[in-house]
């Protein structure tokens, strides 16, 4: 918009012709009417083509047509976009092939965090107001019966999601060679998607996490060694009081201490370190070539070639 | 679950709803009382005259004459003066000397529901005189005046004992104003007795149509009045219990409806 | 790339149809999002707005009625005659309230006119002030400075012209320095007060006035019964309020007992100060709909004004789930994972016995107070523990635990004392010596004080044993009470032989019942009673109806009986009974065979007693035991009381009830396997399994535990732990899968739950007997009917057809089981209250125990058993019913009562008479009733009536001898009635009294309710024979309505009072001064037993009234082998 | 046929993911195979003709001269994305709409649940409890399925398949995989989620759940069997039992990855350790569904080896 001013700006505002009376003012107001129904007239018309204005390319920095340039600057130059690179295997933009169950994963994680923050601000990991406040959310507060909502099926969704890409991804082989820590990752990261879900089913305290809880550490209660029920356990003097158990739960039974742990690894533990073991996972991705298809068939033939023909890693 | 849980809204509605009726007719019930009861009361239904009726008939007792019960009045000397030495029987159960039953309370019970009837204005007296009430036996419209005076130079305490309607009791002392008092509600018969004198007894019906009699000292009675129609008549004994008879009157028809009592 | 043969797809191809469609379906379910958010989950909105309308409809369609009605009123004489007092007041005050209002005006204009120039001169008072106070430090400096500047200033003189005071227009000029300034300015404001207060004098009866005049429109409306006396002004109100309305969630927040509760965002009438029915509120259809339902106001609203909702909320009493309001199911908490569902409409009152548990009887839950008796008179208590219903045996063996502690204690302390004695003996020096000698004596002391206490406990064992009952009859006397051949017949279904007992029949087959009647034979006391003369039937027939068994008891069968529901009906006992035992019964029914040792665990034997020396004598006054000397049950443990007969009325009543049969005894089949201890030897097991011995006395059974669970708290027991057994899945479909469903077809059907069992034993089966068979009629039609409207309570048990009766106690019961809760509330919330309430809370559960209620009144509302009954209904039946005891506790001294419940014949010689109304057929039985009931008694009827404990009586002015002259004469006058009716003890007069003895008036009576009583009996007992308006009001007195004796001219006092100082000075020698006086009148025998009656009767509380049978008697037969003593 | 039942547990919002999970997970697999089919016949087609090998477009999918290789990522990507992200956020909303989150009781320690569930996800290893220690199936289970996951990588020596759906250049590998993935997981979930109702007993879809259903159950081992009555005679001859299978397993699994020249070949690029790694792996695996026989009717054995520490 500056531009145009500054154009308009040199013209300035005449000083009136004083004292030649009553016509000549009409006809200089006139004049200056006109004046500004022009510029509004012209500024009106490069409100139309938006992309122009400073305000727009002071944020997208890079210019928006169809070159093969501004398209690859348009990727490359977004700091949410530039994970991608800026140009992919042809084929790889294809559901049949990739089931997007990765990306979708990473999309429910980013709801599953929106919703969650959003509940945060309602729950109080204690007992007895933990329960009142679920209540609370269902029925006052403003989308708040919506928020849960989302947020647990989210998190079902995303288990489901992430079991589905896991399972993509072994049946394109591409854990292969140079993937293989990747894999390793993803497999990190599908346990901590479990954790995350599990953790969060304990917060209404209700007896559904409740009982799922008291079951599911109860398992560890078996641990060999560190569970006070494990093989060898009673050997090494491990109580109820000091096992693995305890330590998951903060006491010896699913209460107070255990809901406030649970909350704590649900909202921020979990969270920060599935994000860290993210970042690793798409940076790998990238870093090992992308993503591994869909690449040409193999032969049995070429097995014995050190290094296959085709689609070498990049960058 | 969730079905029977449906199943019972509409079951919790019903039940609501016929509670909610009933509570309705209460309510309006309720409202428009200070309308028809106090203030506004409905006109009398027209009875023509050349047409009506009457019932007379004979209240006659079978059995052995029971003796009369003299009525120990020495608790009271003014009662004992005011007999003159004769003394006095209680007249619950007596019969007459030609075998009738005095003070038998015959009324329309049942038919006369369709007619309406001004209060009359002219006062039942209920007389207390020799520590005995005069009549033994009263019939009132609802709402009638009943006039109790005393002619004793002793105190009485009248004291009428009704099922339905509101029970009273109030002590009149020698020389002491009458009385007065209305019965709202239909009722056969209040026992009144005396707070003082126990032995002192009346009985008073309260009819919502005047188509009532006592029977006298020959036994009869006489209903007069009686538009055509379909009647329950029935006769009241204080100590020989009720009966009742049906009976058809026509126009300008003089029944007979005679009642038989045993001991 | 025009080389491209083909277009590439997965460039060339758009994906803009299939964006275009995401993007309209996410609007799409973005919308129905909100329309969720704010519509689909917020139903209340609806009904908030529906109300809105409605109600306004309603309101707006009441005014021009309310309208009208107020016109009538405010044309009525007695409403304008207020309004033209008010006028005339108006216009009466009118000129001074105008000059005093013009005073002020002038005042106020003169005021301004000083404080204009005041003003600045403070200002410049002040800045000038502080200037000086900053500029130096010197103080002397400073004085310059005010000498030199601020004091010239503040001397300055102005000159103002100012109103005068004297009237408008007139103005004077006054010069003044500050000074003078402010004393006028505060000689203006007092005067200005004081015109202010003097106005405010002058308008108070205006405002008074009119305030009268509200009153009156609201009173009038009220007394109309129109919309609860609101005025069209605040029915306006209403609607304003309506004009107003946010539509929000309505919620009642109390954090103190975490209570949220949003019922009122769709139940919004429930507090509205009318009376709403659904038709009020009806759709604009006409018709009504489940928000005109919803809408309706509280249906008890003095409950709620006890129960102010912003504390109790309405979920802690109702259940359901207060914070929901997403859907109706939902706030009604009637889904799978909500624990408190919505109390039935029948059983609404189940939420009252949360925080009520510790009372008996409830005045505004008449079903859950119906399910609380039967809980105790059905006698589940005798398998069911349920905290606070009986006691006693409970509190017998703390007693027991605790003399067993310190007895132990008493020994240790004993050796103690020997060891210190020992020790200062052989000590070295006497400091120390003494130090031993002391300790010995310290504990020696300390022994002392233990056998105090284990005295004391002695005394409160034998009075806990005296209150323990048990439901049922004393199976030891089974060999002197009953012919064995019933036995069986009763055992086998106790419902065919007599419809309405509250025995419950047992699933027994025929060897059970042979085995347990030959086991309860057996078991028996094998004791010999005296043989009676036989007694007049007719005479007896004639005393059963007229003294009071009917309270309790019933005769005949379906439409024909007659008679309260407390004890058995007496229609068939000649089938069962022998005529010896029922003599000793009905003479005295708490005498026992023999006595039983709670230490030793058997009945005592004459042996026992022989072994010591001593006659086998035990009573209350007897109760030790010669073994051990601890304390003896002594009584039988009924609730029946001894109606203090003689031996011939005893006689005469037994009589009639032998001939009470609707079979003779001899066609029942003979059973002489009945002494065959091989037929017994089963039976032990079976009455023990069955538990028997809960209701029942059974030698050798006496300290069997309960057989059932406890019931405390089965109303919070999670649902998923009740045993429906087979009937799961129905129970889920039909919908009574709940706590509901399981206590109705518990109690409709005990055995319900082990329907379709084919492997279970028979221990293994529930023991639990029918009670209600009349209901048995399949389970599904239990059910429906179950469901319907509660029954109303007006069906009892004397209906022919059972299943109704049955069908209310099931619904009680049931609405008892489901209350009997934790409580939601904090335990602060639980009315345990710390006054005198609390002794009308213990007190009901002695009345409920005795059924006092079978022949008192304790309020009006509450009908007794004997006022029913058609012998009472005459005139004459009504002057012969119990006292009503309304007003008891105001009525009189408690220490009195105290001894008269101890003693109700008031004597110890003369027991067979009654010992306030002896001239009443109906008699006050003796109920031995232990000290500590009677002190609950004594204090509940204080409470009921407000009363102080401890009774300190007010002081009375003696009578001068002028007035006791006048008192005496007016007592014996022709206009005065008091002695024709009241007893004088003379037994010619008293045939035909109908009071009690002014003798008792001055320990037995309270003057100030005596005043009120003889002012105006029927204020008090409505249909008394005391006759009402005896006084009359003239001035500030109260003046006797009949002719007054010449000796009252001239006299100022007060009548009634006089009156009653009189009789609180009444003793004997006056009565028979009074008899005298009345010449011929009251046929004074002189010299007549008028000591029968003793002024203050000396009664001993701990044994009650020695019934004159016991050995005083002559006439009693006394067998050589019997057990009399 | 209780069909109230059946539509009570399958409507259960926490159960609705399983549901799901029964449709999508047959669908992806359906989806792979079609692809691999594809891609197999492509490689039939190329291995028989070495020649064509070398110049065709090694892809089923189609692809054309001039077409190019490599696409940008805007916009032909980040679309997808994009209305990848949008159906999701679809899906969810009405899911989040129509179903309510459950919301059971407030938690209460003295009111046990009855059946307590783990969380859906984990009913594989709640289902596990039934055969082994709770020690095996809560812990070393879950870790060996960890390790075992992230040991594929290093243990697959197949060059082949490597970015493309194929089934005839990696029978085993996906053989092994979907053997784990439907078998012992998916299934194992859907038994835990549909089959077992109160007190953990097996119920056929559409029995009543009753918790007072009594069956018959007994707790016999592999060695009562046998009549081994002594704890040291039921330690030996379980540890022998045991051998005994691992031996079996073992050859039976060398067996397999020996059976062709490609298999073989495979298995020469192993180390020993990768060899003993697969051999430990895939025993284990196959324990589970032989114990889940074995403990099922007819022959209701619990444990096979017993020691005083441990039993399996």
């Amino acid at each position: 918009m500056a531009d145009q001013k500054s154009d308009n700006g040199g013209k300035g505002a005449p000083v009136p012709p004083g004292g030649k009376g009553p016509g000549v003012f009409a006809k200089w107001l006139k004049e200056q009417i006109q004046n500004l129904k022009g510029r509004v007239k012209e500024e009106g018309e490069s409100l139309k083509r938006p992309e122009k204005t400073q305000l727009f390319k002071s944020m997208f920095r890079v210019k928006h047509d169809d070159s093969d340039r501004s398209r690859a600057l348009g990727v490359l130059s977004n700091v949410f976009f530039h994970l991608h690179p800026a140009k992919i295997n042809r084929d790889a933009v294809r559901y049949r092939f990739t089931w997007g169950m990765g990306g979708i994963t990473f999309y429910l994680f980013l709801v599953l965090t929106l919703t969650g923050v959003l509940l945060m601000y309602y729950y109080h990991p204690t007992k007895g107001q933990a329960y009142q406040d679920i209540i609370y959310l269902m029925s006052d507060v403003p989308f708040g019966k919506l928020l849960r909502n989302m947020h647990r099926w989210a998190a079902h969704l995303m288990v489901i999601t992430v079991w589905l890409h896991m399972f993509r991804v072994f049946l394109t082989g591409s854990y292969k060679k140079p993937r293989e820590f990747n894999w390793c990752v993803g497999v990190v990261l599908l346990v901590l998607t479990l954790l995350l879900s599990f953790t969060g089913y304990l917060l209404p305290d209700d007896q559904l996490g409740f009982w799922a809880v008291t079951v599911g550490t109860t398992m560890a209660q078996n641990t060999p060694l560190l569970g006070s029920l494990g093989p060898l356990g009673r050997q090494l003097h491990i109580t109820p009081y000091n096992d693995v158990r305890f330590a998951l739960l903060g006491g010896s039974i699913v209460d107070a201490n255990a809901l406030l742990r649970a909350y704590i690894w649900h909202c921020i533990a979990i969270p920060i370190i599935a994000s860290v073991f993210m970042g690793v996972h798409f940076w790998r991705v990238r870093k090992d070539g992308g993503i591994s298809g869909p690449a040409p068939v193999m032969l049995a033939s070429d097995m014995d070639k050190p290094v296959p023909p085709y689609n070498p890693p990049k960058m | 679950m969730t079905k029977h849980k449906l199943f019972w809204l509409p079951m919790a509605l019903v039940l609501a709803a016929m509670v909610g009726c009933s509570g309705n007719k209460e309510a309006t019930s309720e409202q428009p009382a200070p309308a028809t009861s106090a203030t506004a009361e409905a006109p009398p239904t027209p009875i023509d005259p050349s047409t009506v009726g009457e019932i007379t008939g004979k209240i006659s007792f079978q059995g052995e004459k029971p003796k009369p019960k003299p009525i120990m009045m020495d608790q009271d000397p003014v009662c004992v003066r005011a007999h003159q030495g004769k003394g006095a029987s209680f007249e619950d159960g007596e019969v007459n000397a030609n075998g009738t039953l005095p003070n038998a309370f015959v009324y329309v019970k049942a038919g006369a529901e369709k007619y309406t009837f001004a209060t009359p204005t002219e006062q039942a007296v209920l007389d207390q005189k020799g520590c005995m009430y005069i009549p033994h036996v009263l019939g009132v419209l609802v709402g009638q005046d009943v006039h109790i005076v005393s002619s004793d130079p002793t105190t009485h305490n009248i004291h009428p004992m009704p099922k339905d309607n509101r029970e009273w009791n109030e002590s009149q002392a020698p020389g002491a104003p009458p009385i007065d008092k209305t019965f709202a509600r239909e009722e056969i018969m209040i026992p009144v007795k005396c707070n003082q004198h126990n032995w002192m007894r009346a009985y008073i019906g309260v009819m919502k149509n005047p188509f009532f009699a006592v029977s006298g000292s020959d036994g009869s009675f006489t209903i007069k009045g009686l538009p055509p129609g379909d009647y329950t008549i029935g006769a009241w004994t204080a100590t020989f219990g009720e009966q009742e008879q049906k009976v058809t009157v026509g126009p300008k028809e003089k029944k007979t409806v005679d009642f038989a009592f045993k001991s | 790339m025009p080389e491209t043969p083909e277009k590439d797809p997965v460039i060339s191809q758009s994906l803009a149809g299939y964006l275009f469609i995401a993007a309209v379906l996410l609007l799409l379910s973005l919308a129905w999002a909100l329309w969720q958010e704010f519509f689909g989950i917020r139903p209340w909105k609806d009904y908030e707005r529906e109300f809105v309308s409605r109600y306004s409809i309603y309101l707006h369609k009441q005014i021009p009625l309310q309208e009208k009605a107020e016109k009538e009123i405010e044309n009525s004489p007695a409403y304008l005659t207020l309004q033209r007092e008010y006028q005339d007041l108006e216009k009466s005050i009118l000129p001074k309230r105008e000059s005093l209002e013009s005073e002020t005006a002038l005042i106020d204009v003169r005021m301004a006119g000083v404080l204009d120039r005041l003003t600045d001169v403070r200002s410049q008072v002040a800045a000038r002030g502080y200037t000086i106070e900053h500029a130096t430090a010197d103080s002397t400096k400073k004085q310059a400075l005010v000498e030199g500047d601020l004091r010239p200033f503040q001397a300055t003189k102005y000159t103002l012209t100012l109103q005068s005071l004297e009237g408008p227009g007139k103005f004077d000029s006054v010069t003044l320095d500050s000074k003078g300034l402010e004393e006028e300015l505060a000689r203006l404001q007092t005067m200005k007060a004081q015109l202010q207060a003097r106005e405010g004098d002058l308008l108070r009866p205006l405002s008074e006035k009119q305030k009268k005049i509200d009153d009156y429109l609201h009173t009038q409306l009220f007394v109309q019964n129109r919309l609860n006396g609101l005025s069209v002004d605040q029915l306006r109100g209403l609607i304003a309020k309506m004009q107003i309305f946010t539509i929000e969630i309505k919620q009642i927040n109390n954090p103190d007992a975490v209570i949220v509760d949003r019922c009122e965002s769709c139940h919004v009438g429930i507090r509205e100060p009318l009376k709403l029915a659904p038709a009020d509120l009806e759709t604009s259809s006409g018709k009504p709909d489940v928000m005109s339902q919803a809408f309706v106001s509280h249906p008890d609203m003095e409950l709620l004004r006890i129960h102010d909702p912003a504390k109790f909320g309405c979920s802690p009493c109702h259940n359901g789930n207060g914070m929901q309001v997403d859907s109706v199911t939902q706030g009604h908490g009637e889904y799978e994972h909500w624990l408190w569902p919505l109390y039935h409409k029948g059983n609404m009152e189940a939420g009252c016995q949360q925080c009520h548990a510790s009372d008996m009887v409830l005045d505004h839950a008449p079903v859950l107070s119906r399910g609380k008796e039967l809980f105790q008179w059905r006698g589940c208590v005798g398998c069911h523990r349920f905290q606070g219903y009986d006691p006693e045996p409970e509190d017998l063996a703390a007693i027991q635990q605790q003399v067993q502690q310190l007895e132990q204690d008493r020994e240790n302390d004993q050796h103690g004392v020997e060891r210190a004695n020992h020790l200062g003996d052989i000590a070295t020096d006497n400091e120390s010596a003494r130090r031993y000698y002391l300790q010995a004596n310290e504990l020696r002391v300390a022994i002392s004080k233990i056998d105090q206490q284990i005295d004391l406990l002695d005394n409160r064992s034998a009075d806990v044993m005296r209150d323990m009952k048990k439901v049922a009859p004393d199976l030891k006397e089974v060999r002197v009470k009953i012919h064995p051949e019933w036995l069986p017949v009763w055992l086998t279904n106790p419902h065919a032989w007599r419809p309405t007992t509250k025995m419950p029949r047992f699933r027994l087959d025929e060897d059970d019942v042979k085995q347990i009647s030959a086991f309860i034979w057996q078991n028996g006391l094998d004791v010999k009673l005296p043989a009676q003369p036989m007694g007049d039937p007719k005479r007896g027939e004639e005393s059963f109806k007229s003294r009071g068994c009917m309270a309790c008891h019933s005769i005949g069968e379906g439409a024909a009986q007659e008679g309260g529901w407390f004890a058995a009906n007496l229609s068939r006992v000649g089938e069962k009974d022998n005529y010896d035992y029922l003599v000793r019964w009905i003479h005295n029914p708490r005498e026992r065979s023999a006595p039983y040792c709670p230490y030793e665990k058997r009945d005592l034997n004459p042996a026992d007693y022989e072994k010591h020396g001593l006659p086998f004598v035990f009573d209350l006054d007897h109760n030790r035991c010669p073994n051990d000397g601890h304390v003896l049950e002594v009584e039988q443990m009924t609730v029946m009381p001894n109606l203090r007969l003689s031996w011939q009325e005893a006689r005469d009543i037994a009589a009639y009830l032998e001939t009470l049969k609707k079979e003779e005894p001899s066609s029942f089949a003979k059973v002489p396997w009945i002494n065959d201890p091989k037929v017994a030897a089963g039976g032990r097991k079976a009455v023990g399994f069955y538990g028997c011995a809960g209701c029942h006395e059974i030698a050798g059974l006496e300290t069997e535990g309960r057989i059932g669970t406890e019931l405390t708290k089965e109303g919070s027991k999670p649902f998923e732990q009740l045993d429906f057994g087979l009937h799961v899945a129905e129970a889920r479909d039909s919908g009574w899968y709940n706590h509901k469903g399981f206590f109705e077809h518990k109690l409709t059907r005990p055995e319900v739950f082990d329907d379709g069992y084919v492997t279970k034993t028979e221990d293994e089966r529930t023991r639990m007997p029918d009670f209600f068979e009349s209901m048995h009629d399949g389970t599904a039609q239990a059910v429906s009917v179950l469901n319907s409207e509660p029954v109303p309570e007006s069906k009892k048990w004397s209906e022919s057809d059972l299943s109704g009766a049955d069908q209310e106690q099931i619904n009680a019961l049931t609405t008892f089981l489901l209350g009997a809760v934790s409580s939601k509330y904090p335990e602060r919330y639980f009315y345990l209250p710390p006054d005198q309430r609390r002794d009308i809370q213990e007190g009901w559960w002695i009345v409920k125990k005795y059924n006092c209620m079978g022949c008192h009144q304790f309020t009006l509302d509450q009908e007794s058993v004997v006022m029913n009954l058609p012998q009472f209904q005459t005139p004459e039946g009504k002057g012969q019913l119990p006292p009503r005891l309304v007003t008891e506790g105001a009525r009189v001294n408690p220490e009195w009562l105290a001894k008269f419940l101890a003693n109700p014949s008031l004597s110890d010689t003369d027991t067979d008479r009654d010992g306030v109304r002896s001239y009443l057929k109906i008699r006050m039985p003796t109920f031995f009733f232990s000290p500590v009931e009677i002190r609950k008694l004594v204090r509940f009827f204080q409470a009921l009536s407000e009363q102080p404990m401890p009774y300190i009586p007010r002081k009375l002015e003696p009578l001068s001898t002028a007035e006791l002259t006048m008192a005496r004469a007016l007592f014996t006058s022709q206009g005065a009635p008091c002695l024709k009716c009241h007893a004088i003890g003379l037994a010619e007069h008293d045939k035909n009294a109908t009071a009690p003895n002014f003798l008792m008036a001055p320990d037995r009576l309270k003057a100030d309710w005596v005043r009120h009583w003889i002012l105006d009996p029927s204020m008090i007992d409505p249909g008394t024979n005391m006759p009402s308006n005896l006084f009359r009001h003239e001035g500030s007195r109260w003046v006797f309505a009949g002719p007054t004796p010449p000796s009252f001219k001239g006299y100022n006092g007060d009548h009634a009072g006089l009156l009653v100082r009189y009789m609180f000075e009444i003793n004997s020698a006056e009565q028979q001064r009074l008899i005298q006086m009345t010449g011929g009148n009251l046929k004074p025998k002189l010299g007549a037993s008028t000591t029968r009656l003793e002024s203050s009767p000396k009664v001993r509380i701990a044994g009650g009234p020695r019934p004159s049978g016991r050995g005083r008697e002559t006439l009693a037969p006394r067998g050589p082998a019997g057990p009399s003593r | 046929m209780d069909w109230h039942q059946l539509w009570e547990i399958v409507s259960t919002p926490d159960n609705v993911p399983i549901v799901a999970l029964l449709f999508l997970v047959p669908f992806f697999a359906w989806l792979a195979w079609q692809q691999a089919r594809a891609n197999d016949q492509l490689i039939a087609q190329l291995e028989a003709d070495p020649k064509l090998a070398k110049t065709a477009h090694r892809k089923a999918f189609p692809w054309k001269p001039g077409w190019p290789k490599e696409i940008q990522t805007w916009p032909y990507l980040m679309r997808v994305e994009f209305l990848a992200a949008i159906i999701v956020t679809v899906i969810l909303i009405v899911w989040s709409i129509t179903l309510n989150a459950p919301l059971e009781e407030p938690a209460n320690p003295n009111l046990t649940m009855n059946p307590a569930k783990a969380p859906w996800y984990f009913l594989g290893l709640q289902e596990m409890l039934v055969y082994f220690d709770p020690w095996m199936a809560g812990v070393v289970f879950p870790t060996l399925i960890i390790v075992g996951l992230m040991a594929i990588p290093y243990i697959d020596t197949n060059p082949l398949g490597a970015g493309y759906y194929t089934i005839n250049q990696r029978k085993h590998a996906i053989g092994a995989f979907c053997f784990g993935f439907f078998v012992l997981w998916i299934t194992m979930i859907f038994i835990g989620t549909f089959i077992r109702g109160p007190s953990w007993m097996w119920f056929w879809p559409g029995q009543t759940w009753d918790p007072t259903r009594q069956i018959y159950e007994t707790n016999r081992d592999l060695p009562d069997i046998f009549g081994i009555t002594s704890m040291n005679g039921k330690m030996i001859f379980g540890a022998f039992a045991m051998a005994l299978y691992f031996a079996v397993a073992g050859a039976f699994i060398h067996w397999l990855m020996t059976r062709t020249e490609f298999n073989r070949k495979i298995q020469k690029r192993m180390s020993l350790i990768q060899y003993l790694t697969v051999q430990f792996f895939l025993t284990t695996m196959l324990l589970l569904p032989i114990k889940f026989i074995i403990r099922r009717p007819p022959f209701r054995i619990k444990y096979i080896w017993i020691t005083p520490w441990f039993n399996i």
